[in-house]
């Protein structure tokens, strides 16, 4: 087992990160940059860096420095968290070759997952239900009308670079396509480093849904539940749930054996989530995330599984101790993501924290570095808190949330809660006729200016 | 002094969440600073971090020189080799651009040069240290 | 210089959270700064609390007499039966002993007496309503 | 069910039954006295007022002022919490007398367990394994001298009307006895309102293990699991366990079933705990507390089962509806009683709190009103937060809840963490070869001078 990780990662999931280790008994290393030089990670951390100025460009996704600061430290592993560097292949490569262990996939993994046109090949040779399209890189328009034409308008026209709901565009019709194909190759490329884009069917109402699955990349791989997170703002998931509600037992099965078939398929070693849409009883292939992802604690607080734990063990090197018949998930978790937003227009609200208190008692569970006096600084993602409840079922959980959410004082800054809210209180939501762009037909019909 | 006026004012100021009042005329003047809001509070973080800094002293008094800070983390060194005279000694006259210590760092050895001349007052790390960003490194007088 | 002028000063400054208060008129001239722990700081609670007292408007202007507090939690009667003249009445002139209201609780009829003699200014809660132990319930002037 | 209970109590344990109050779907209304105008407790319930000023004699502990704020605000029930009035048979009385229902046990079941006497009696009858003594009242020194003299000193004198640590007086031989005896019994008369006096087998070495039950009145009575509460100091409990560790199986089995078949045998509504000395493999009834108790949390987390929730739904007269087969505890919960205190001299540190956060993460739990800027006021216990944290087994539960403490900042006031901290990493707690006294002689070997 590792002696001494150092965390690349700053918030909740680099405090998360440390308490696994701690419970581990490995010694951490918090990195920061001069903005969170009083932040918690930091003061949990056994040892601390400064790494660089406020700018997360130099500084968390500074590779040198995290590269340096885990050498004069003697950290023999890195765990970069989610997001940063997380599922930078460059980078893992880089911490691998200093001696160190990455924590995550390798490189080989990160590179396959991180590019859309090789995920779908993997998932496809794994057998897994597919969105129809350009079936590869659609490299002229002509192939993508061709495409387009078989599928039918709308399509989505993918950055095979994008990911997490970035670099796509959806493509009414044929004449439009003409008009932006061009653009959004050109696009891809300055954003991803690559042009190449692919056609695919466009789901009107899909629910987002993925599942939880490790892999030890010695043929073994199991699943660890599904999770729903359709509740989405642009493409940015605000409430998370476990398991996914209103999918029946076979579907459920169906869609795990999947997603563990491709990890196993690819001989993949860490926890990964595979994404999958939703529609009519029938489910598609979206995309894996590499990485331990924000809305672990659901599936941890149904499965009783620690995911990261479990993660830092599978980059020790461990075989899978945890056959699949002994996850039986128990009852239902849901998390909202706290973040310094304004809650209607969801314009950040950086700025110190004046008064604050968790919620608590049974069944709450709250992954934050927030506390009364802290600042949320204007340079990284809006996250306050993530706040997660457990309940015997759905509806138990939804009522345990309400409270939990009137329970949450954060002051001096706006929060998102009060938009969560009313999400999570409303009949749609209740009754499961939520889908990913639901939100934000909601925001306009709710303030048509907007 | 009307301690209710002055009460009442002070709430107002409150009220606008006003953090520091002046007032003057005639008969009097008024200075009141309000608590919480205008100065920032300690944070939470009382205990010494364990930094990898930690066991090096803080610079001395602020009219000491300036300070010249490690712009990247890394193993600090004195002299290009090990055995060899230090690049810089204590009443060191240096100049802009002249190589004051190397910091390592992923095998690269970055050469740290003066940005002013002066004078070197001290060394704040001993040879052989990691440093971190922005530690102070050497305190120069200028001139 | 008064003391206990300065001592209500500085306990009234406490309160309101001040940290720093200079003053100065023809007589004198006072200058405070409060100690980081002397003052505490606002407490989490900024919303108001859904008291049963809550509809009920706070005490006008400090100087219209002294505040007479309900001593105990219960129901604040102005007479000693529906239909009948309240016991006092605003502009009344009462002396000590003199009942002023009912509170009941527990089916007990509490008759709460007034402390000191003087003029009802102001009647604070309506008849029949709930009172908590603390409320004001009468503005009295002395005298 | 009830549509609006008043809580008659502060901190923590107000703050818990107004969480499954609103869970509930039931209007709280809290009630404080002038030192707790600010506390979370009157922020959080629908309704509050003001009892009176800060002595508990002339506020929580004053009937017709609590009585009263039930009247004025039209509550339908009252719930007591612990400590304060709820175990007080005349202010259950007067609830109810009100018409006002009063979550908690019948009058004669508060007389009957409010007098170690009456409860031994019951016990008895229900086939529970005693400590032999005088088998009732030693009326007379003759009396006390006679049961001593067959049980072998030294003995433990009891008062009837004590309990909870209270009231007990270790007399090591006979002349001792004939000094202390009429002392005794005017110290109980004056401290309790009854001189009945007791003489009972004193054990060395006894773990404290008590049984968390529950009935409903119309012949239902379940167990929900044993705690162990052998970590105490002047017989006041600061860490307790869930389950009891180093039982047998059959010893388990059969303490538990003892317990349901005591509440079962005198017709109990509500929940309870009912108390044993455990020593040898062998266990004796101590005492029973009608009520919920500042350690129920670690049942609630091992168990699954809400018990404040559970306590309301049967004082609204719900029949129990969870069978005892369905009571499966899961795992081990450490629950340590965070107080404002001098960890070593234990001398109260009331102050105000200038630093605070509480750890988070998977399986921990924090109950608790305090946050940075809040007071401890000087007037009642020193609680500031209760502490649980919930394990795969009972060594990952304490490795989980050392660095759960780590974590756990209040600053601007001592508390009882550092002692905790050595107490359940010391090999005796791991081993389980603490017992009742332990801390106290632990703590007079580590100062002698104390």
């Amino acid at each position: 087992m590792f002696k001494k990780i150092l965390v690349a990662n700053r918030g909740e999931i680099a405090l998360r990160v440390i308490r696994s280790c701690r419970e581990l008994g490995i010694q951490t290393v918090a990195v920061f940059s001069e903005a969170d030089r009083h932040s918690l990670h930091v003061r949990f951390a056994d040892e601390a860096v400064c790494i660089g100025p406020a700018p997360a460009m130099k500084s968390y996704l500074h590779q040198p420095s995290v590269l340096a600061a885990a050498e004069v430290t003697d950290a023999d592993a890195v765990h970069p968290g989610y997001g940063f560097l997380a599922e930078n292949a460059e980078f893992a490569a880089a911490v691998r070759a200093s001696g160190r262990a990455f924590i995550g996939p390798s490189v080989d993994h990160l590179r396959m997952f991180g590019d859309k046109l090789l995920a779908k090949r993997a998932a496809k040779e794994a057998g897994l239900p597919m969105l129809s399209g350009s079936d590869g890189e659609a490299a002229t328009l002509a192939e993508a009308r061709a495409a387009a034409d078989v599928v039918g308008f709308p399509v989505i026209l993918k950055a095979a670079g994008g990911g997490g709901g970035k670099g796509m565009r959806i493509v009414e019709d044929g004449a439009t396509l003409d008009k932006v194909f061009e653009l959004c190759k050109a696009e891809a490329k300055a954003a991803f480093g690559t042009g190449r884009v692919f056609v695919e069917r466009y789901l009107r109402t899909p629910r987002h849904v993925e599942v939880q699955v490790a892999g030890d990349g010695q043929g073994g791989a199991i699943y660890l539940g599904t999770r729903d997170c359709s509740l989405q703002r642009r493409h940015q998931k605000i409430v998370e749930e476990a398991p996914a509600p209103g999918l029946s037992d076979k579907l459920a099965l169906e869609i795990q054996e999947s997603a563990a078939r491709l990890v196993r398929n690819v001989g993949y070693q860490t926890v990964a989530t595979v994404e999958y849409l939703v529609e009519d009883d029938r489910f598609f292939f979206l995309e894996v995330n590499p990485r331990i992802q924000v809305e672990h604690p659901v599936t941890e607080e149904t499965s009783g599984v620690d995911l990261v734990a479990l993660q830092i063990k599978l980059a020790a090197g461990e075989k899978l101790d945890i056959p699949q018949e002994s996850i039986k998930p128990v009852g239902h978790a849901i998390e909202i993501r706290v973040n310094a937003e304004d809650p209607w227009t969801f314009m950040p609200s950086p700025g110190r924290i004046t008064g604050y208190h968790e919620p608590g008692g049974p069944g709450v569970r709250v992954d934050s570095v927030a506390h009364e006096g802290a600042s949320i600084p204007p340079y990284y993602d809006s996250m306050v808190a993530k706040l997660i409840v457990r309940g015997r079922d759905r509806e138990h959980a939804i009522r345990k949330l309400v409270w939990a959410m009137d329970e949450f004082i954060v002051e001096g800054i706006k929060t998102t809660i009060p938009v969560q809210r009313e999400l999570v209180t409303s009949e749609e939501f209740r009754d499961v006729r939520h889908y990913t762009r639901w939100v934000d037909e909601w925001l306009a019909a709710r303030s048509p200016k907007e | 002094m009307d301690l209710d006026r002055l009460k009442s004012l002070i709430d107002m100021l409150k009220e606008l969440d006003v953090a520091e009042f002046r007032y003057k005329d005639a008969d009097m003047s008024v200075a009141v600073r309000l608590g919480g809001h205008a100065a920032l509070p300690p944070p939470v973080v009382h205990m010494p971090v364990p930094h990898v800094s930690a066991a090096i002293s803080p610079a001395a008094n602020a009219d000491d020189g300036s300070v010249l800070e490690a712009p990247m983390v890394g193993t600090f060194y004195a002299s290009s080799k090990p055995g060899t005279p230090p690049f810089v000694e204590i009443g060191s006259r240096v100049s802009v651009g002249q190589t004051l210590c190397i910091i390592e760092a992923m095998k690269l050895m970055n050469e740290i040069e003066a940005e002013a001349s002066g004078t070197i007052v001290a060394r704040l790390v001993e040879d052989g240290q990691p440093v971190e960003y922005g530690q102070p490194i050497f305190r120069i007088r200028p001139g």
